[in-house]
């Protein structure tokens, strides 16, 4: 029996993570306080910051030192880290952060699930930064989804979040962990020329710049102005502007295939089909088993990739599916992303939606399915 | 009651090979103040982990009594404490009252044990567990040096029920 | 001896922390059967009302006549 | 006798959601009495506080009260004072509100001298969220994310705030109840900006985990770790070691903040040019 | 001649604003330093603040004094501000934040123009929140503009943003300012019923409950947990959860037809449409009008109001176009909201993305009307 | 005769992009030539900056250097130390950076003692922005959100920095150049946090506006009114008024937060249950 | 610069009656150093404010005229101080080589006035906008009691052309 | 007078900003028309470098025989 949170703490462990900076917030504290009696164990360091912005800009020092960070929060706190979250994605630097949704806005709800910050998690800073986000449903998949943003953050020099909620962190189950030697990790890349030919900012054909941290010999500069492939400001150049945000979002379009996770269930025939994510996937899955039982051609798509918006699943849909519905615990956030995804296909799209701080129930997805069926 | 929950949850999945989920919820925020903890045992998989209507309640004072006895569905069991003064709880339903509190100060001379008197209680009416899985569980589960008297407030509440 | 002082408890806020308890210094105080305070030794009462700025649960009030109110 | 404080109350707000023992609660007793020892009106008074235990002290009293987001009642204190120069302003904080990701807007309405109270109850630990050390938890003191002991040095929050500017900086304690109630009440009464630390228990969050069973044995602890100034005046670095100064530390006069913005607006709608 | 960042100063000393906290930051200074000597001249007050997050605290405080306020910011100011933004759309506080975009991710391009935060002025804060953002093109607009958003602000209890840009916020124009007495000012809803009786978050049929400061005899308290009609925090009551949080969403869409302005130019036989805002909009003028000369049929939808989405604009637009255009200087952020809103429509919809600090010009607008037409 | 900074600079990016006369790069000087002395390599020195003219400073050095996010410095350097405890690590700051915007880490950076050494280059105004007031503006003087003379107090730096418990605490000026050095390389040697104030001129956003025609009348300034510790031991309050102190004011050692985490990991790992 | 351009646009808005825009660019945030004013003037509405190929560039200093001299239209006009050394020119540009920065320095003792200076000649080169609306366009801008400074340079400026 | 001490100075960094002129305490310098700095008193110099430590822009270097640099 493990819990959520407990199993993104033992994920990132096994990843290789080796300091966590934080500050408590529920329903997320679990993470910080297994890291803080976990971590020295296994040689790393667990650090709390005066404040969430403090815990995000530490992370991102201690990965600059070469360290694989990561750190974990909860909506108002995640709010506070999305400045530092710009400049991880703006300088490529790897981290994770696992925000445990709670429900908002504001302080709203602390104990109780939400799905608020769903856009936020792709949105929140200003400035067009590519970012990958990843949503686990169950604990098993909070252990193996930690592990995956890990290896993507390191990979692709990105942050890569982790949407957890009140739900799925506080619930325990029984989960098999893989053997450690049956889990992929991934190292960040290493440069292979010489300090002297190093330039910090020249990326390989896959986007993404080699990284090797300081005092090996290499000494370079990072700044989060608009730089050139040197590391330095190149404030008000405009060629290398645009090169240099088209690779940083290149570099995850790229890898598509490899970051996006979806999972099907009963698509073949299905005239209804579910998309969900998070908590309220199990919901889904509980309403469907329910509803083939009663003979209803019900589907899921699971996404456990939220960003990028795993638009291609959507093609497969066909002409066969009349309705999707988007059971989501928000005022409706990615049904949009939905309805754009399926411009071209005449399947109505429907929105379920509850903020009570309680979970969609099962019952109240099939009474749906079956009004629009 | 978390941890009473987390016991229970871990005897059936771990050691008595079922499915478990275990869910808790507080207060305001994490401080201390009432709690709940729910668990689901099932053979197939659990994937909605909240419970409306349980099949079996367990409310060890008079606040759990009175916020969840109606809640429980036909034909279920609700095992409240005898220190609970009034009970609401329907006809439908197999009542039970068993002095759990007490029987925890007398084991420990606290209520710090309660939990584990009302699941061997628990256990015992239910047979949702063996007995064996839960005091596997219970040694597991408790601070180090505790196991004897956990172990013997578990078999007490076994006890309770005749 | 004459009680000059009366001590009125609102059971339904006292959550039985059994601060007065401890540091009344007349020891005026004592807990019933489910750790609430009752009171148990009125006479002794000085009219400090020290108990009545600790409770935390403001449970207390401390009252007397006015002539030792001023007086105290 | 002692002002009850039931007149100030919100009564439907009755009992509180503190725990047993909470000291946070004799704070609040205080801080009420105070007002009322100075006949302060219930409409001129405003209490804001942040987010925590600590924060939840505003809306059980009768006062014009706001609770806002962690950590920035002071920045939301300072911007309704300048609103509202004539209202009486109370900022009621945690040791983590205020100092840990508080600690900025404590320093800066400081240095500004603007005319708000701030009363930081100082619990040593993070009561809220359960447990987590905070910048003024002893060092070696257990807390759920120190379980091997706190590392980290404290701050002492009223010398920090006094580096910072401050005019007005005092200690009490909850066992202190007499002396606490009169230093908040000087407070009240300073013109500028003004600290009052009150050292509060956490029997829930910081007491179980070392080794103080009970709301009682944490104010003994109290009791027998404070020194006022003034003995401390006499003593020794030795003797102080570990003990904890109570009383008055600074008390002087200088321009506060929104008497001088409101000559500036006097002059500025004077010149020409001013409507 | 003005500057916009000048005329949004104009116009909030005409719409009533008199407190103004802030915290330097290019290219939106100049609002800030404007104030500063405006402010007290018109008895209000000006005050720096140590970050941007103590800006808009105290932006909410003076506001929640009584007093109409605003605050100005970009980029990273803009993020820093998102959390006590959250609070003010939870606990009903009017206050307009103008944001002077300039170029990201992080620190980016400082001085350079961008339309980068859209998505961020509608999700930057954790939890669902209620918000209303308006995009000036022009001085004038920033004017107007600055006096609807004090005005929304105020009669809805909301927080408004205004989103300009470097450009938007530094090009000067010929001006000319409507008088005084033709302006329309709102102000607060006081309560009709003495302080017993008075519930403060009791909202009248519009969703908007009425609202007074402190200090006059009216007591009460607000929180930005989860609260009920009082104003106290009912953290875990899901009935009061729900009907909060839709009214706090419901009370804007009640009004979407005053607050959505959309100008709309040559679409009645447009085959082509361009859907552009901000200084974008300017060169979408500019290639439609070459367009026309050229006979080519193209036309304009300019968005004012960019949330909420002014979605209905797209209902006129029938069979007819074939092709809508998305011009954004960002990698693309409103074309999904298109996407969808035109889910139903045969009509293309290509993106036009620019992201090196420089406007997208009317000749790349004209390249592809021709190319997709 | 002196070390030649063009050694430790990146000859690429030169000349640098700060205005005529600008004090950042004396300051730059002191910095680069107390490393020199130390006889730190390049490779083990890491310079960590905030946003600012101030900020600046690293892109030109041949050391690891990066710059951070408005404020955030010590926080990043904070993260970095306690992933590499073996690297010496250097912030500059600028009073907006650090004090305003940054007040909050500086003052936690400082409390827990962690070895990072924050050299804080005082200009008395955000020069990057153009001419805004900081918290180290004196009262009076002119700034563009300050077109009235600026109303708030200032801080003294160094006075709040050993308030939140910094143990190695020192003031120099540009035009002290040798002092500034001497202090510098004092604070790096320095095993704890220690922090130094480098008095700056900043012509273009602050003595243009406040009748300081050129950057000598500016350090001429610097030098009138700069006063020693030693000196003003002697001197009246009167005497000191207007006065800014230079040299060091603390210099006490604890213990340092990353020895102090790596015994605690050693002994984790050397428990039972530590792989 | 700033100013100048400024005062052209509102010379040509406010006093001439046509629509002007004005767009300013600086280095890094807003420090001192280089920057760059464009304005536009048109009879009719002037949607785009940015200037690729202006129909007249004033370059005051060597680097303004390295940056941005072959950007002229052809059949443009370009006017540059005589300070500038080299100055890349387009065959096609009428070219005029100014002494404004000397001028400034007769007139003011320093560069201060040198704005208004390449104002007037500007205005004398091309006439875009009148003379009048200039003047007063200066007198309205100017920090006051330098007006007559600042005109004095003005007419110089304007004096320059021949 | 021998000169023991020599000055490089690098008018491509030199920014004008007239610090050396006016500090150097032996007048060693003067400026250009451009501003810049040049040496004008070399033989005045008694090698103290402080307009070397001052110069913010790095553009100043001097250079002595070994004994002079070793007594400074
Ligand atoms: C931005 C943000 N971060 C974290 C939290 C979670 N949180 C709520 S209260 C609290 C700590 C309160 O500690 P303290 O100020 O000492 O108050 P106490 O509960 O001890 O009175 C924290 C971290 C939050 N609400 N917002
Ligand atoms: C979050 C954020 N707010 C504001 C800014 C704009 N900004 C850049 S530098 C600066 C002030 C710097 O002042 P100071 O630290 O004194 O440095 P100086 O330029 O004077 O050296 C500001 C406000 C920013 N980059 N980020
Ligand atoms: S102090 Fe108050 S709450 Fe505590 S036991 Fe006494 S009356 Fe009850
Ligand atoms: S008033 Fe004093 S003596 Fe009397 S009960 Fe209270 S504490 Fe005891
Ligand atoms: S957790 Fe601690 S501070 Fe909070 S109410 Fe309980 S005892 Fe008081
Ligand atoms: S603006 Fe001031 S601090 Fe910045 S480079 Fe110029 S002189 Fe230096
Ligand atoms: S101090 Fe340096 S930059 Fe300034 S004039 Fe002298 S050599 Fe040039
Ligand atoms: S070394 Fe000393 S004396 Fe020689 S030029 Fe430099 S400052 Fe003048
Ligand atoms: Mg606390
Ligand atoms: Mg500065």
């Amino acid at each position: 029996m493990m819990q959520g949170n407990e199993a993104c703490v033992e994920g990132a462990i096994a990843a290789g993570v080796r300091f966590f900076a934080g500050y408590p917030i529920s329903p997320a504290t679990e993470i910080a306080e297994l890291m803080a009696e976990k971590l020295p164990r296994v040689g790393g360091a667990f650090i709390q910051m005066e404040d969430e912005i403090a815990s995000m800009a530490a992370v991102i020092g201690a990965s600059i030192g070469g360290v694989k960070s990561l750190t974990a929060t909860s909506g108002p706190g995640f709010t506070l880290k999305q400045e530092n979250l710009g400049y991880a994605a703006m300088v490529e630097i790897p981290c994770v952060i696992v925000n445990v949704q709670r429900g908002g806005p504001s302080t709203g709800m602390p104990t109780l699930p939400a799905q608020m910050d769903v856009m936020q998690s792709r949105w929140g800073t200003h400035g067009d930064h590519p970012v990958v986000v990843l949503c686990p449903s169950t604990v098993y998949e909070c252990y193996v989804l930690t592990i995956k943003a890990v290896n993507i953050a390191e990979m692709l020099r990105v942050p890569v979040i982790v949407l957890s909620d009140a739900i799925v962190g506080h619930i325990r189950e029984k989960v098999v962990l893989p053997d450690p030697g049956e889990i992929e990790i991934v190292e960040r890349k290493k440069p292979l020329v010489p300090p002297e030919g190093y330039l910090p900012y020249r990326a390989d054909e896959d986007g993404v710049p080699p990284f090797i941290t300081y005092g090996k010999g290499y000494r370079y500069h990072i700044t989060s102005n608009n730089y050139d492939e040197g590391g330095f400001p190149a404030t008000n150049d405009h060629k290398v502007a645009h090169a240099l945000i088209n690779r940083l979002h290149a570099k995850i379009e790229k890898r598509r295939s490899e970051i996006i996770v979806t999972e099907e269930y009963m698509l073949d025939d299905a005239e209804v089909v579910i998309f969900a994510y998070g908590c309220t996937a199990r919901s889904a899955y509980s309403a469907v088993e329910t509803a083939r039982e009663q003979g209803i051609r019900a589907g899921i798509i699971k996404a456990l990739t939220l960003w990028p918006f795993p638009r291609e699943v959507f093609r497969k849909l066909g002409g066969r599916v009349r309705t999707v519905i988007v059971p989501e615990m928000n005022m409706g956030q990615l049904v949009v992303e939905v309805e754009a995804a399926l411009k071209d296909n005449p399947a109505r799209v429907v929105p379920l939606n509850r903020v009570d701080g309680k979970m969609i129930t099962p019952g109240q997805i099939l009474d749906l399915v079956k009004e629009v069926i | 009651m978390v941890l009473g929950g987390i016991i229970l949850a871990t005897a059936a999945a771990v050691y008595d090979g079922l499915n478990a989920t275990h869910n808790q919820s507080y207060g305001p925020e994490a401080r201390g103040g009432a709690s709940r903890s729910e668990v689901i045992i099932s053979r197939g998989v659990i994937h909605y982990p909240e419970i409306e209507h349980p099949d079996v309640l367990v409310a060890l004072n008079q606040e759990a009594a009175d916020k969840f006895g109606l809640n429980v569905r036909d034909n279920g069991i609700f095992i409240a404490d005898s220190r609970c003064k009034s009970v609401p709880s329907k006809n439908s339903v197999r009542f039970y009252r068993l002095p759990m509190v007490d029987t925890a100060y007398e084991v420990a001379g606290s209520e710090l044990v309660t939990n584990i008197v009302a699941l061997g209680a628990l256990a015992a009416v239910t047979g949702v567990v063996s007995r064996e899985a839960l005091q596997k569980a219970v040694a597991a589960s408790v601070p180090r040096g505790t196991e004897d008297l956990n172990l013997k407030a578990l078999d007490r509440g076994f006890g309770l029920v005749k | 001896m004459l009680t000059r002082y009366s001590i009125e408890l609102n059971h339904a806020w006292c959550k039985a922390c059994r601060i007065c308890v401890d540091f009344c210094p007349k020891k005026v105080f004592g807990v019933n059967e489910s750790g609430r305070a009752v009171v148990v030794n009125i006479e002794k009462c000085v009219g400090c009302t020290l108990c009545e700025l600790w409770c935390p649960d403001f449970a207390i009030k401390v009252e007397g006549s006015e002539q030792s109110g001023e007086a105290s | 006798m002692a002002v009850h404080v039931d007149r100030y109350l919100r009564l439907h707000k009755m009992p509180h959601i503190w725990c047993p023992g909470c000291g946070n609660g004799i704070v609040l007793g205080a801080l009420v009495r105070a007002v009322a020892e100075l006949g302060c009106s219930r409409d001129e008074v405003v209490v804001i506080t942040g987010i925590g235990c600590s924060a939840r002290t505003n809306a059980i009293i009768d006062f014009n009260t706001f609770q806002t987001t962690h950590g920035r009642a002071l920045s939301f204190a300072t911007g309704f004072k300048l609103a509202r120069p004539e209202m009486k302003v109370v900022v009621v904080t945690g040791d983590g509100d205020g100092l840990a990701i508080g600690g900025n807007h404590l320093i800066h309405s400081a240095r500004r001298n603007i005319d708000i109270t701030t009363i930081l109850i100082n619990n040593s630990i993070y009561g809220m969220t359960g447990g987590q050390h905070s910048p003024l938890t002893p060092a070696g003191s257990y807390a759920t994310t120190a379980p091997y002991g706190t590392l980290e040095p404290v701050f002492d929050a009223c010398r920090l705030v006094e580096g910072a500017g401050a005019t007005y900086v005092a200690r009490g304690t909850a066992y202190h109840v007499v002396l606490l109630q009169r230093l908040i009440a000087r407070a009240i009464s300073h013109k500028g900006f003004a600290f009052v630390e009150a050292v509060s228990q956490c029997p829930v969050g910081f007491g179980r985990r070392n080794k103080m069973r009970t709301p009682s044995e944490m104010m003994r602890w109290q009791k027998d770790h404070a020194v006022t100034v003034k003995a401390a005046a006499g003593m020794s670095r030795e003797q102080l070691r570990g003990k904890i100064l109570i009383g008055e530390f600074v008390n002087r006069n200088l321009p506060e903040l929104t008497e001088v913005y409101g000559r500036l607006i006097r002059e500025a709608q004077s010149r020409p040019g001013g409507e």
